[in-house]
């Protein structure tokens, strides 16, 4: 399979700490690789890096080959690169309808059309409604997103990140928050899209049970180093991440 | 939602008739001046809603494009020809530099967080104000000057009908441009910058058009208001012309083109009404305190501003109520 | 040489004097995020009420007491029916503080008649000592004084306590520092009356350095005060009265080098001061 | 046993949303009490409401034997209340030892011992102490925002989501300092982590749709799954 | 019986139309003193000039007052109110120098009288002037000539110290011609911003320059006496001479006790009948105030269209007016004045005075030196 994104010695330091430090990784198409480490491991700020939010003080970051290292994080989620976030970030004062039709307009391309009314581009409230849908959040539509419960701002995440139609996702805790009834709702849609076979996740996860149950590989971030990487079984079995990661909160897993 | 859209129109649209039958109903000439007054400030207020409403970003130096457009259009009738070719060569030119300054302005601040922006255009309109005292071959300082204008222009009930049209068609062109996608990106900016700019739109660009709009915009507003002085001076740059604009947007409702417009009326108005009430009733001689106190209740009373809490009401009756959404919830699950 | 002094304590008067009009402004508008465009009226109502009750007692001290109670009583009543109900919301705060300055420098003239009242200034800080071709103005030294006496008790108050941390905590949530158990709607009372103070105490400061008060003098240094919290560092005092001194400072050498430019250097100062250091002079570390 | 907490039939309304209608809780001392439900039930509206954040419009909530119902939230605060709240409420511009700073109702031995206390259950704490908050991981605002609420001695701590994004080791970390803490200090918890909540919980109530539709004995639900597939959809 | 040239100002039956005049001023704002100062004076004008009566030739006269509040915009929209709506026949105003400039087209629009009182600009009667514009109040370059004959000498050594603005800058220009002419030397001229709270660097070149004088033009509040005197330029020998302002900033002048200088008017300073009239009624009205720095100019202003209309038998048609007036001559509270011809500003006496302290008065009173004639403060003509 072919490559879509590599990273080279990427190194991001703030102050004296380096919260991510020399991590080289490749990833291959349409795969899901998933996130693990610590708090303040360094796994958002990866993510970061990639999506553009900070730049890297040192490294390179390719995208299909090409290096979008220094490419704002507007051109990067053209070229493919959609992420959602771990504290939650929508436009509070809009409906969340509008939210996710943003979403859909940008991935359509729709940019600066200025003397066209919005209602003439019937597709894009369509395909809005339809990612809704997906998430079940279709009876919030027309609810000010900056009202929902912490949950259901994490679907209409979900949602917009779904709108955008990129090749890469990058998941940022998904679930975090959302309830035991409707993680694994949530889990189907991700498993939809993986099972679709043209996209690319990787996702950043505290629930183990998602991880082992999604992934095809799992990167171990520690302390801002990649600690290991590989496939799920040979992960959960290092010692390390027993240790300082898992604890026996999971011991079903390493049995 | 879509009903709201149709029925402000229908509303605008009315408004407008009803204005352009006015004259002929009743056609005193000073408040003929007083309409048109507040017609120009409603464009002007409008532009500001554009940057302030539409997108987010508050600027304390917008009578810098007021005052180019004043000052380009003062100075070439005055050195030129009071004729039409002159005018509307004039409103290119301050059309121009407006674009040039915004554009300027905005590469330099709107990177930053709002609250510079507003600050650096303070000490922008500022430097023209300063500008204006200074070149004083041209602009005779502050003390201003008196210019002719176009013949066309002189009758004050065309005015009147040229000034509505303009505010007219300034309205439903920036509410086409509000109402389009592009308008709508405008909104999540700011909404929420950093999220915009992840959704892969490019905020700079749409920061710095909706500048550029507003200031043009503002600008045509300038050039009008001292057509219908026939005059100017550094006025046009101050600080107070930037609060003006602000303050009829905000009781007006920031976010809504309506809401200007109601602004800008409700503001003469009650200034006029309040110095008429001066000479009769004693107590009225400090009127201002009253204009004041205006202002106080109405952020009690209208906190959203006037068209703005309007608008809200009217939104609470038709969203559903959460018991219906949790019912229809249920049926569906 | 004697010049160069000249202009330097000269500036630096100038340049105390603007910090303590700015300092209530450094609270209210950098600390407390409040856009009170009425701060110039606090101003006025200082200078009016100092000047009065030094007319009516002939004691300086007492007219400062004064003015600074005039400042607590105008806060408390602008805090509590003005800016209460629109904490958090610039926009709103930008029409109802303009509405209320207003109010307040019209009442001014119903008080005090429209007219300029001239102040004038306790013989004991009247006049100037001239060494050599120094000229050193006692009021103006006066002022030096209190300006860093002011700094210090500020520097000293909010280093020592909670205050300034509960006010920023305040303003980014307030609901969260009220369930840590503190009145915050107290403590932006009190801060707010404490910069209305400040600022009653700026304005009766300043009415005898410029012999003379009205009641639109409010605005004018207003705009002054927040060009120099903003270019000094929202809510940092170190920073505010470094801008202070820059723009005391770069006026007085300014008027004399390059007096055409001189109408515009505060503009141009905070035009150079934003473009290259967008956050301010200091930026409050945290 | 008593109850130290005891919300009756509260109502809660945000602007003009009719949130919360009849939710009902005991909170008993030296107890954890864990509140469950789906997502947009109410349950953060209900901790809302007793620290007084949106206020409930009718109902009876009692501290102490005393209706706190009407108190404003730093009063309700002062009594001895400790909160997370769901959205961790860090101040992004203060430093983490600032925010501690904000927080500390006292400055004597025991809360120092207290402070020693929590920064070995979060090291993470210490090594970023200078650093603002905003700054921080999501998983490091989570535990400064628990460790605000642990650094007074509070009679009640009420706590929304807390092992929402943290690691698993950390986790288990708070269970066990919550277990710690429970002879001294109630705690009602909010916590989607099922099997965090059966693991430490007391005793359970469901709320769905603004009301209280069940509740019991935490042992009791973790084995009944028919009570589990309908109110959590989990079996 | 009926004399008027009959254009329309008989009513159908017979009796006399009123004449109309709107008066505009700064009621509110920082100007209103000045605003309030040219009403009273304007009411009592009229009083004096028709003996109470307030008509001329059977024609009644009725006065509509308006607030400027100091904003062109204002004064446009009032001024058009006045001509619109109550059809007035003279237009008299304003207080300052902005509005008047923006209200001078609409007299030439509507073609009425428009006797400008007090604003001080010298376009008003120069580049902007147009027919029906007539001025009471002195120009910028009258007050330059005043204040030059009052100190300007051959080989005196004058500096120059003004705000940086239009109204600074035209005046020193008048200042520096008028002095010179009397063989004065102008050495320096310093320029301020307007909102200036420190005046040091302006003070010290001015010291270094060591001049014989030094001429303030000034107008605002924050002004720099307090300063000279505090960098002691009188006890460095420079001599401060300035115009007089009202009493309220006259207060604001203790510390230039002793300076030579000018004003436009000081109540007991012209000795005249029209001027004793004034200070006794103004007393009388106003709780035993005396008429301010303005407060004649409105009288004048009054005075001036009642004789005209007088003259005209009560025609208020604007070219004969016009006519009437130019070359015209009236009394006033600062004896006679005369519309120049050329230029319709009029020609007026000003007063060299020395400030001294008077028992009584709270404030430094200026007290008269020599009577400057209307000849001798003549301005340029500019038009
Ligand atoms: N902008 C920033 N400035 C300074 N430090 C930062 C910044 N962003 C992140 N850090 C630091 O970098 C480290 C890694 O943070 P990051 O958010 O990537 O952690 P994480 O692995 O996502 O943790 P969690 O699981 O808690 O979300 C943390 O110590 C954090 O404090
Ligand atoms: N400010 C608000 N305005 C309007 N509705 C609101 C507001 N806050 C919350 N709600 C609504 O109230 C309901 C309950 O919200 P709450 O946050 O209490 O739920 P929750 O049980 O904590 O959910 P979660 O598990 O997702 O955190 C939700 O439907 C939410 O949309
Ligand atoms: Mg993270
Ligand atoms: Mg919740």
């Amino acid at each position: 399979m072919e490559t879509i994104l590599e990273t080279n010695g990427l190194t991001i330091q703030f102050g004296g700490h380096k919260a991510v430090d020399d991590i080289s990784f490749s990833l291959p198409e349409k795969h899901f690789k998933s996130v693990i480490g610590p708090n303040g491991a360094g796994k958002t700020t990866f993510f970061n890096l990639i999506s553009g939010q900070l730049s890297p003080s040192k490294g390179k970051i390719f995208l299909k080959g090409e290096d979008v290292t220094k490419m704002s994080p507007t051109l990067r989620t053209r070229k493919g690169i959609g992420r959602s976030f771990q504290i939650t970030n929508v436009f509070p004062n809009l409906t969340v309808l509008e939210n996710v039709r943003l979403a859909v307009q940008s991935q359509m391309g729709i940019r600066y059309q200025m003397f066209r009314h919005f209602h003439s581009y019937k597709k894009v409230t369509e395909e809005a409604q339809e990612k809704l849908m997906l998430v079940l959040l279709e009876d919030k539509a027309y609810a000010l997103a900056g009202n929902l419960a912490h949950g259901e701002k994490r679907k209409l995440e979900i949602a917009m990140l779904l709108a955008l139609h990129t090749e890469i996702l990058l998941l940022d805790e998904p679930t975090a928050g959302m309830s035991v009834e409707e993680v694994p709702a949530i889990l189907e849609v991700i498993k939809n899209i993986k099972a679709q076979g043209d996209r690319t996740i990787m996702l950043i996860e505290h629930k183990m049970d998602m991880i082992m149950e999604l992934s095809d590989s799992i990167m171990v971030l520690f302390n801002g180093q990649l600690l290991a990487d590989g496939a799920p079984k040979e992960i959960v079995k290092n010692e390390t991440v027993q240790s300082a990661y898992l604890g026996g909160l999971y011991d079903e897993f390493t049995a | 939602m879509r009903r709201y859209f149709q029925v402000s129109t229908m509303a605008m649209a009315l408004v407008g008739f009803m204005l352009v039958v006015l004259p002929s109903i009743y056609d005193s000439r000073s408040f003929l001046i007083l309409m048109t007054q507040i017609f120009i400030f409603a464009i002007f207020a409008m532009s500001y809603d554009i940057l302030l409403g539409f997108t987010g970003i508050v600027s304390f130096g917008h009578a810098m494009f007021f005052g180019i457009g004043a000052y380009s259009t003062g100075v070439i009738l005055d050195r030129f020809d009071h004729t039409l070719p002159y005018f509307f060569l004039a409103i290119l030119v301050g059309s121009l530099i407006s674009t040039f300054i915004s554009f300027i302005v905005g590469l330099l601040t709107l990177r930053l967080k709002s609250h510079y922006y507003a600050m650096l255009t303070l000490a922008f309109s500022g430097l023209f104000l300063v500008a204006a005292e200074k070149w004083r071959t041209l602009t005779k300082g502050n003390d201003g000057f008196t210019f002719r204008v176009p013949d066309v222009m002189i009758d004050r009930t065309t005015f009147y009908f040229i000034c509505l049209a303009l505010m007219l068609f300034v309205y439903f062109f920036l509410k086409r441009i509000t109402q389009s996608p592009f308008g709508k990106v405008m909104l999540a900016i700011r909404e929420n910058e950093q999220r915009t700019e992840s959704l892969g739109f490019t905020i700079l660009h749409y920061k710095v058009l909706a500048s550029i709009l507003a200031g043009v915009t503002a600008s045509l507003a300038g050039s009008f208001y001292v057509m219908s002085l026939r005059f100017v001076n550094t006025s046009v740059f101050s600080i107070d012309t930037t609060l003006d604009a602000l303050l009829m947007t905000i009781i007006g409702g920031v976010g809504t083109l309506a809401g200007p417009i109601l602004g800008a009326g409700l503001i003469e108005f009650a200034h006029h009404w309040l110095t008429e009430l001066a000479k009769e009733h004693p107590i009225f001689e400090r009127w201002l305190i009253f204009f004041g106190i205006l202002y106080i209740v109405a952020v009690m009373f209208f906190p959203a501003g006037i068209v703005g809490t309007i608008q809200k009401w009217g939104r609470k009756k038709q969203t559903p109520s959460k018991k219906q959404s949790i019912e229809k919830h249920k049926a569906a699950g | 040489m004697d010049l160069f002094i000249n202009l330097t304590i000269n500036g630096l008067a100038t340049g105390m004097l603007v910090f303590l009009l700015a300092a209530g402004l450094t609270l209210i508008f950098g600390l407390m995020d409040v856009l009170n465009f009425a701060h110039g009226g606090l101003f006025a109502w200082g200078a009016y009420s100092g000047v009065w009750v030094y007319t009516m007692t002939n004691s300086f001290l007492i007219a400062i007491a004064g003015a600074i109670g005039t400042g607590l009583v105008l806060g408390f009543i602008t805090e509590k029916i003005i800016i209460q109900p629109v904490y958090g919301n610039h926009v709103q705060q930008i029409l109802i503080t303009l509405g209320f300055m207003l109010v307040l420098s019209e009442l001014l003239k119903v008080v005090w008649g429209p007219n300029q009242i001239s102040a004038k200034t306790p013989d004991y800080l009247a006049g100037s000592w001239e060494i050599g071709n120094v000229i050193l103005i006692k009021y103006r030294l006066f002022i030096i004084i209190v300006g860093i006496i002011m700094f210090l008790c500020i520097q000293f108050i909010l280093k020592r306590t909670k205050v300034g941390l509960i006010v920023r905590a305040g303003v980014m949530n307030k609901d969260m520092v009220q369930a840590l158990g503190i009145n915050i709607k107290r403590v932006f009372m009190l801060v707010f009356m404490v910069g209305s103070a400040m600022a009653a105490l700026g304005g009766v400061l300043l009415a005898p350095y410029s012999g003379v008060i009205h009641a639109e003098m409010g605005m004018e240094f207003a705009i002054l005060a927040f060009v120099v919290v903003v270019i000094g560092g929202m809510g940092s005092f170190p920073g505010s009265l470094f801008a202070s001194v820059l723009v005391g400072l770069s006026g007085s050498f300014m008027a004399y080098y390059l007096p055409d430019l001189s109408l515009a250097v505060n503009m141009l100062l905070m035009a150079v001061v934003l473009i290259f250091k967008p956050s301010g002079l200091f930026v409050v570390k945290g | 046993m008593s109850s130290l907490l005891s919300v009756q039939q509260i109502e809660t309304y945000i602007g003009q949303y009719h949130i919360l209608h009849g939710v009902s809780f005991e909170a008993k001392k030296g107890e954890i009490t864990v509140l469950l439900g789906r997502n947009g039930a109410g349950k953060t509206t209900t901790l809302r409401s007793v620290m007084g954040l949106n206020p409930a419009s009718s109902g009876s909530i009692m501290f102490h034997n005393q209706d706190i119902a009407a108190l404003p939230t730093h009063k309700i605060s002062g009594l001895g209340i400790g909160y997370v709240p769901e959205d961790q409420g860090i101040f992004g511009d203060l430093t983490v030892e600032e925010n501690m700073k904000v927080a500390m109702k006292n400055n004597d031995h025991e809360t120092l011992e207290r402070m020693e206390w929590i920064l070995n259950l979060f090291p993470d704490l210490k090594k970023f102490w200078k650093k603002a908050g905003g700054y921080l991981s999501g998983g490091q605002k989570q535990m400064l925002s628990i460790a605000r609420a642990y650094i007074n001695q509070n009679d009640l701590l009420l706590i929304d989501e807390p092992s929402k994004g943290l690691a698993p080791v950390i986790v288990e970390k708070v269970m066990e300092s919550l277990l710690e803490m429970k002879e001294k200090t109630t705690i009602v918890l909010v916590e989607q982590n099922f099997l965090m909540a059966s693991r430490i919980g007391d005793c359970f109530f469901i709320i769905d749709d603004g009301k209280t539709v069940h509740s019991g004995d935490m042992k009791a639900l973790k084995e009944d799954e028919q009570l589990k597939r309908k109110y959590l959809g989990i079996a | 019986s009926d004399s008027a040239s009959g254009d329309g100002e008989k009513k159908g039956d017979g009796s006399k139309a009123p004449i109309k005049i709107g008066v505009l001023a700064s009621l509110s704002g920082a100007l209103e003193s000045y605003g309030k100062q040219t009403k009273q004076g304007f009411e009592l004008g009229l009083d004096y000039a028709t003996d109470g009566k307030m008509e001329v030739d059977g024609r009644k006269i009725k006065v509509v007052y308006e607030d400027t509040e100091t904003k062109p915009e204002v004064a446009v929209q009032k001024a058009t109110k006045l001509l619109e709506e109550d059809k007035v026949d003279f237009l008299v105003g304003s207080s300052s120098s902005g509005d008047t400039l923006a209200v001078l087209p609409l007299a030439e629009e509507y073609q009425k009288v428009m006797v400008v009182e007090p604003a001080v600009a010298d376009s008003i009667t120069g580049s902007e002037f147009n027919k029906y514009i007539f001025r009471t109040a002195r120009n910028s370059s009258q007050d330059a000539v005043a204040g030059a004959a009052a100190i300007a000498k051959k080989g005196v050594k004058i500096a120059t110290l003004a705000p940086d603005y239009s109204f600074g800058r035209d005046g020193v220009a008048a200042f520096k011609k008028a002095a010179e002419k009397l063989g004065a030397d102008v050495v320096l001229e310093e320029y301020a911003d307007p909102a200036a709270t420190d005046f040091t660097s302006n003070l010290q070149k001015i010291i270094d320059k060591k001049p014989d004088y030094l001429f303030v033009i000034w107008a605002g509040a924050n002004s720099p006496w307090n300063q000279i005197a505090d960098m002691k330029l009188q006890e460095k020998g420079i001599k401060i001479s300035t115009g007089a302002p009202d009493i309220a900033a006259l207060s604001t002048m203790e510390p230039l006790v002793g300076m030579e200088g000018f004003t436009v008017y000081y109540h007991d300073l012209p000795n005249n009948k029209v001027n004793d009239w004034l200070v006794a009624e103004h007393k009388k009205r106003f709780n035993g105030q005396v008429p301010d720095l303005f407060t004649p100019g409105g009288m004048s202003a009054a005075i001036s269209i009642v004789e005209a209309l007088k003259k005209t038998k009560g025609d208020t048609d604007s070219d004969k007016l016009i006519k009437t007036m130019e070359g015209m001559s009236f009394e006033t509270p600062k004896g006679k004045m005369t519309f120049r011809k050329e230029d319709h500003q009029a020609l007026q006496s000003m007063y060299a005075i020395k400030l001294e302290k008077k028992e009584g008065v709270p404030y430094p009173v200026p007290v008269l030196e020599r009577e400057l004639t209307p000849e001798e403060t003549a301005p340029p003509i500019q038009n």
